[in-house]
């Protein structure tokens, strides 16, 4: 009865394609990027995009859970810049641990009220997250006065601009290694298969026993912390808080997270992808600046180039029906 | 009264029908005892350079004993023309606008004429032309423009260059007045006084610093050494940037060569330490101080005695006389 | 449970209602659709907890807030509705909330051990699934089975199984018997709902009849038989056990199939064909292929090969909407996922076919509509609130009744039936049976799908018998004559 | 057996009690403002609300199309902005039919766009209208290279800004001639029928012969349209078109919807309900403005309420069954 179970053919789930089908362009462009452009490929613009997209790239985590457990975190950008405020004193006069422990603290704070405030209010996180963007950057223009914060120590800066080891930028390292960390926390831990529950049906989770508050709760927690970082690692490279640090990057990140194969749904999705998007999103600012395209058409290119990627992704997997 | 036109010139007889209505209300106003209610039209607050003017306002209303109403429109043209009718709703006494567009303004400055409240602008101008030719009652500008920031960008970058020369330029937020405006007039500058002076990039940065980095290190990938002779930003924030991105790139060949615009204290520092090799100055402060003066003026004395256009100065500020000038913030 | 009351809004779904459940015994609890069988049961396992009366747990006095709270108390409950994380495997499902882990910090999922424990413990069961698929690649039996074992593997001392069976064929209709007998002898106690009348016998020792809310009656099973039960659930003496005769007059064939292929294995180089007034039923075991050849037919599924005719002239059918244009429609085996149309009221999804009947213009003529759903309503003896109930808020029988008399708003030539009778009442099962009879006499083409075999043999003209995506065998049972085993034979033979 | 049938208790659906909610919020809202700020009051005062709001107003019913269907159309905001890049020139050299036509096409045919590569190419909506948003926004930037086209003429300032017939203004007067044509065709036409069902379930409507194709690209070319002849407002408004025009008005406009009570899960909600929505937001600015609230708090309150009206909301619906 049961030779099924040999036959096993190890069939790759609809999002692992996707998060194929997007590597591969990834390469594509690289490899057309490094043609015609022999810029490209030096080993400094290579760690540049790195580093350049390491904010976004470690804001990507946290969005990315919170879209698996099916919402969006609008207000991602403004915690980013919250974050900063908040860190950039304590940062002058406290030190590393106080302003890292500040700053994450409060993007895990607002994540926790987010999620609070869409699961025990039961206000959609629609509204909650946009209405959190509004609290949040209100927060930043009441304690700036609009006017930006200096005084984040100068050696801060090997976080956010700087390079270790030699030549490793700081930021992409801690980029991969956020990725890494919650890549093994969401496949290999229960609160992670949780997460993928929650998101793939809330309810049949919720009737099996899952405690679904808590794991959403904790998933908008986790997107305020990886904000909250991504604010810091924007705080220690420009070494001030500027009242519209951030300002619109959930959108970006947003996208990352879906080009990188991460279902708008729910769900479905490796988390370790939304490098592989926020990479893609990068590539194309980068190609375009290089090749001296106008900013003008900047906007454009890339808003096609988006909608490109990923409808080659579908028609590729329409045709397999 | 204030509010009435000082254009006798071209007074028609609606003009002096609204001279006299005027002098009754200006009368009501002040037999109540009131302090004066002032609109103020800002374009974004979240621009250091206009929450250090509009400090300049606020810092100063107490001494007046005026009251301010100032608003954010947050860069969106429509906000501020909703701001600019509540102001009206409201009953100011006298508006103050710094339009987020050039022209955007002029048909609720009309209704702003119409309900006899005396408007002026600052630091941003109404429209292109004379507000007169298009219409509108203006009490005064106060302040300089962003074209003329722009050509004062050109100048130093003359002045760094010489003749010849190329140069990247880092614009702000695509499309807002300040972006457009002043690389209208660095460009302007540039083809009359150097042409052989060119700009052989331009990327925005949105005024955000971190992008600034960005788009330097393309810029330094893109231009090896000696293809670029000096990088201009549009605001302050993106020149640091700027001067990060060359630093870490070790590009020192273009340490002195950044040009910004703005003055606040970290440009400054940057400028003397021979970072950057310059930037405009605009004491926001100041300016915004002179404004709320004028007001007052106006609202006491009448508008007789004032300037059509109360310029102020935009000093160039460099590696050489850094030492002379105080940060604008 | 004493005294529970249940009200949604001013409507009392509960009135009073006393139930006990004996240890190790097995209590069924029937009644008609929309009798509050699935409401008692959920305010058992703390879905709802606004309710008065209470709930008694050996004797103590028990709130649940949630399930899980509930899942706490030893209480499992296998739902109607076909409630699983579709994105994730059989084995997570089952394990879903109480997963194996290690490690102190960070609870590690034991993944392996969880896939190799859940596929012992199905081989156990008898269920043939393998643990490491995706559910929702699963056909809705094979999700029920999961249920099944995920309720089972919670080893709770109180089982609820809400219509278990409702989607299974007798083949693992037999395999849940099983396990429950084998439930019975650990001590389990367990609660069994159930619309086929004959397993309710088969597995209870007592019985618990309810209508319109209120408990009628609790039972010794030995001591009543199924025609007691159904007067007690229905209020009435009612006759269910009968088959239909038709006058045949078809000779004029109305849909015909040829050489259907479908993408996949599961539709293999079908053809048939079905007459003006002929019940055309097709048998055969869960995963077969009837599911995905009528999808096929009605052009929800692609077709690699093959042609379709309606009344002998070529028909190119590419979407459900194209089908349903030339009159030939779909009751659908899911009813969550694609009969009903959440958050509509029950009125709106009457008419959603109809709209191009009753639109000039394409203004809607709610005159119209609205006689017509109300008449409908009053055809299938649908209860609710009104036309105006939220669609999901109906018991599932009766929603299943507004997923067929959607189609009967349009009076379509060919209707195409998967599982129509699911989670029916008998009472109401027996109308549907006459309903069928008489679209067929007034002249409607009937294919009907159905794991009932009695349904099939008592209804159709023709039974075909599809076995792994083509038909091997076809019997003539106009004279109603075809008898189970053989039907039986054909499908597993 | 089956009597009860006619029991028929004439329960209003949750949406209609959502939307019920609101209309309370705002009338106290209202009232609350007329007591404490007498400049409130005022006729001109309210008509002035009424007219800067209708901006956000018309584009509402499009995005509540939309989100009926279960979408979002991120591009609301940059297809305003180009229907006004495009209607300007068309404004000055052909007069207002040539302008309507052409804003009011261009914006239809994006919607169209949006449509067909969400359902024909099957790229997810965000995707799509987040690309769609560069891409507009970049074509505005194309054609107007930054610098504002002028020279809508004067006179058309009527539409905008203008009141007719003594006192009635005609931005407002146009938002809710809009909103009862909306009202009826989605109440009263099949389409509009047959859009709720696509919104409740759209695998249940495609089953059902509902084309589902045809109803959601319908939408998004009607979100398409309404935003456009919001830029076409704004357009008449300030009689110039730029290339920031209506940035960020799609995020406003969503709010809007939902604080009306439309479900983002579609299939729930009355388009004249967004009206109640969008009121309650411009009411929120107006009164800070009337209030005197320093503008550095205005971000922060203005999130607080409309968290808070929703709250309300859910607070006072959500005793759980
Ligand atoms: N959330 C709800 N809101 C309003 N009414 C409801 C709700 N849930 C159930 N009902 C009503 O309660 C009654 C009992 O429903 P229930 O689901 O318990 O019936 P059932 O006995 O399980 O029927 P079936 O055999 O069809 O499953 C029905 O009339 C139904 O319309
Ligand atoms: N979406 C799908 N993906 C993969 N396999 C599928 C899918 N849908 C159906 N199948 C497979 O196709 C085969 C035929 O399924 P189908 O549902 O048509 O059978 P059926 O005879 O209707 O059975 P059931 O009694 O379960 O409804 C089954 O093996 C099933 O697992
Ligand atoms: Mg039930
Ligand atoms: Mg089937």
């Amino acid at each position: 009865m049961r030779e099924s179970i040999a036959i096993s053919s190890k069939k790759l789930k609809s999002s692992d394609k996707k998060a194929i089908t997007m590597l591969l362009i990834m390469i594509v462009m690289i490899v057309i990027s490094m043609i015609i452009s022999p810029t490209f490929r030096s080993t400094t613009n290579l760690l540049n995009i790195l580093n350049q997209n390491a904010i976004y790239g470690v804001m990507a985590f946290g969005m990315g859970v919170c879209i698996l457990t099916g919402a969006i975190d609008l207000s991602a950008g403004s915690v980013a810049a919250l974050a900063g405020v908040v860190a950039t004193p304590l940062f002058r006069d406290y030190g590393l641990a106080a302003g890292l422990i500040g700053g994450l603290g409060i993007g895990a704070l607002i994540g926790l009220v987010n999620g609070v405030l869409v699961m025990k209010v039961k206000v959609t996180y629609f509204v909650t997250t946009l209405g959190m963007m509004s609290v949040a950057r209100g927060a930043v223009f009441i304690i700036t006065n609009g006017i930006p914060i200096q005084g984040v120590p100068r050696e801060y800066n090997v976080i956010g601009m700087g390079k270790i080891a030699g030549s490793i930028p700081t930021a992409a390292l801690i980029w991969f290694l956020c990725g890494i960390a919650m890549y093994l926390i969401l496949k290999f831990t229960r609160f992670g298969q949780q997460i993928y529950a929650v998101g793939g049906s809330e309810r049949a989770a919720w009737l099996s026993g899952v405690n679904t508050d808590r794991i959403r709760i904790a998933a908008f927690t986790i997107c305020g912390f990886f904000s909250a970082l991504g604010g810091l690692l924007l705080n220690t490279r420009v070494l001030m808080a500027t009242s519209d640090a951030a300002d619109g990057y959930e959108l970006t990140v947003i996208a990352a997270c879906i080009i990188g194969g991460i279902s708008m749904d729910g769900g479905e999705g490796n988390i370790l992808s939304t490098i592989v998007g926020t990479i893609i999103m990068g590539l194309i600012l980068n190609m375009l600046q290089l090749l001296g395209i106008s900013s003008f058409w900047t906007d454009a290119v890339t808003g096609a180039i988006i909608i490109g990627a990923v409808a080659i992704d579908s028609l590729s997997s329409k045709k397999r029906e | 009264g204030c509010g009435s036109s000082r254009t006798e010139n071209e007074g028609t007889q609606e003009d002096t029908a609204k001279e006299t209505e005027n002098t009754d209300s200006k009368e009501n106003t002040v037999s109540e005892g009131d302090s004066f209610l002032i609109g103020v039209a800002s374009p974004n607050n979240k621009v250091p350079y206009f929450s250090k003017l509009v400090e300049g306002m606020t810092d100063l209303q107490e001494e007046l004993n005026v009251e301010l109403d100032v608003q954010d429109a947050q860069d969106d043209t429509n906000t501020q023309i909703n701001q600019i009718q509540t102001f009206i709703a409201e009953g100011c006494d006298l508006i103050i606008m710094m339009p987020v567009q050039l022209e955007s303004l002029i048909p609720i400055a009309m209704e702003c004429n119409e309900a006899e409240i005396p408007i002026m602008t600052v630091d941003r101008k109404l429209s292109a032309s004379d507000p007169k030719d298009v219409g509108v009652d203006l009490i005064t500008h106060v302040g300089c423009d962003d074209v003329e920031g722009g050509r004062k960008q050109g100048e130093l970058v003359h002045q760094l260059l010489g003749d010849e020369g190329s140069i990247a330029l880092i614009q702000g937020t695509l499309g807002a007045s300040s972006q457009v405006l002043r690389q209208q007039g660095l460009e302007e500058y540039l083809s009359e006084n150097a042409p052989g002076i060119e700009i052989v990039a331009a990327q925005n940065s949105d005024q955000d610093q971190s992008q600034a980095i960005t788009v330097t290190q393309n810029f330094l990938t893109r231009f090896a050494k000696g293809e670029i002779d000096a990088i201009v930003a549009q605001d302050p924030y993106s020149a640091l940037g700027a001067v990060d991105a060359i630093k870490s790139a070790s590009r020192d060949e273009l340490l002195g060569t950044v040009i910004g615009y703005d003055l606040p204290s970290e440009v400054l520092d940057s400028i003397k330490a021979k970072d950057m090799y310059g930037s405009t100055l605009q004491a926001p402060y100041d300016m915004g101080a002179l404004t709320l003066q004028v007001a007052y003026q106006c609202l006491t004395e009448g508008s007789e005695e004032i300037e059509a256009n109360t310029y102020t100065e935009i000093p160039v500020v460099y590696i050489e006389n850094a030492r002379e000038y105080d940060p604008a913030w | 449970m004493k005294h529970i009351t249940k009200k949604f809004g001013s409507v009392r779904v509960l009135d009073q209602v006393n139930f006990d459940l004996r240890a190790g015994k097995t209590h069924a609890l029937v009644g008609a659709n929309g009798a509050g069988k699935s409401t008692l049961m959920k305010i058992i396992d703390g879905i709802y907890v606004g309710y008065e009366g209470e709930v008694l747990i050996r004797g103590k006095k028990v709130k649940f807030k949630d399930p899980m709270d509930a899942q706490s108390a030893g209480i499992a409950m296998i739902h109607q509705e076909l409630d699983l994380v579709v994105n994730l495997d059989v084995a997570s499902n089952i394990y879903m909330g109480r997963e194996m882990t290690s490690g102190r910090i960070g609870h590690i999922l034991k993944r392996k051990e969880m896939q190799k424990e859940t596929q012992k413990f199905l081989d156990n069961l008898g269920f043939d699934l393998r643990a490491d698929e995706i559910t929702g690649d699963l056909s809705p039996a094979q999700q029920q089975l999961v249920l099944i074992a995920r309720c089972v593997a919670m080893d709770a001392s109180i089982i609820i199984m809400d219509e278990p069976t409702s989607s299974l064929s007798f083949k693992e209709t037999e395999e849940l018997f099983r396990v429950i007998d084998r439930l019975k002898k650990l001590g389990k106690s367990i609660i069994y709902i159930s619309h086929f009348l004959e397993e309710v016998f088969r597995v209870s020792d007592r019985i618990t009849v309810l209508r319109d809310g209120q408990k009628i009656n609790t039972l010794n099973s030995e001591e009543c038989s199924v025609q007691r039960i159904v007067d007690l659930m229905v209020g009435e003496n009612k006759n269910i056990e009968k088959k239909f005769y038709r006058n045949m007059i078809f000779g004029q064939t109305v849909l015909e199939v040829k050489n259907y292929t479908g993408y996949g294995t599961a539709v293999q180089n079908i053809s048939f064909a079905v007459g003006k007034g002929e019940v055309v039923g097709i048998a055969g075991v869960v995963g077969s292929g009837r599911t995905e050849l009528v999808r096929t037919i009605f052009g929800a599924d692609r077709k690699r090969e093959g042609e379709l005719l309606l009344h002998g002239s070529k028909i190119s059918v590419k979407s459900p909407a194209e089908a349903v244009r030339l009159g030939i429609v779909l009751v659908p085996e899911d009813r969550k996922a694609e009969g009903i149309i959440r958050k509509r009221s029950v009125g709106d999804n009457l008419v959603v076919a109809a709209y191009k009947l009753c639109s000039k213009l394409g203004i809607i003529q709610y005159e119209k509509l609205r006689q017509r759903a109300a008449n409908m309503m009053d055809y299938m003896h649908v209860v609710a609130r009104g036309q105006e109930q939220e669609i999901e808020t109906l018991s599932g029988g009766n929603q299943q009744k507004i997923v067929i008399g959607k189609w009967l708003t349009i009076s379509p030539e060919v209707l195409i039936m998967d599982q129509p009778t699911r989670g029916i009442d008998v009472g109401a099962k027996d109308e549907i049976y006459e309903l069928i009879n008489q679209l067929a006499e007034e002249g409607t083409a009937i294919l009907l799908i159905s794991d009932e075999l009695e349904e099939l043999i008592n209804l159709s003209d023709r039974i075909l018998v599809m076995k792994k995506g083509q038909f091997v065998e076809e019997f003539d049972n106009s004279k109603r004559s075809v008898v189970k085993t053989q039907l039986l034979e054909a499908m597993v033979g």
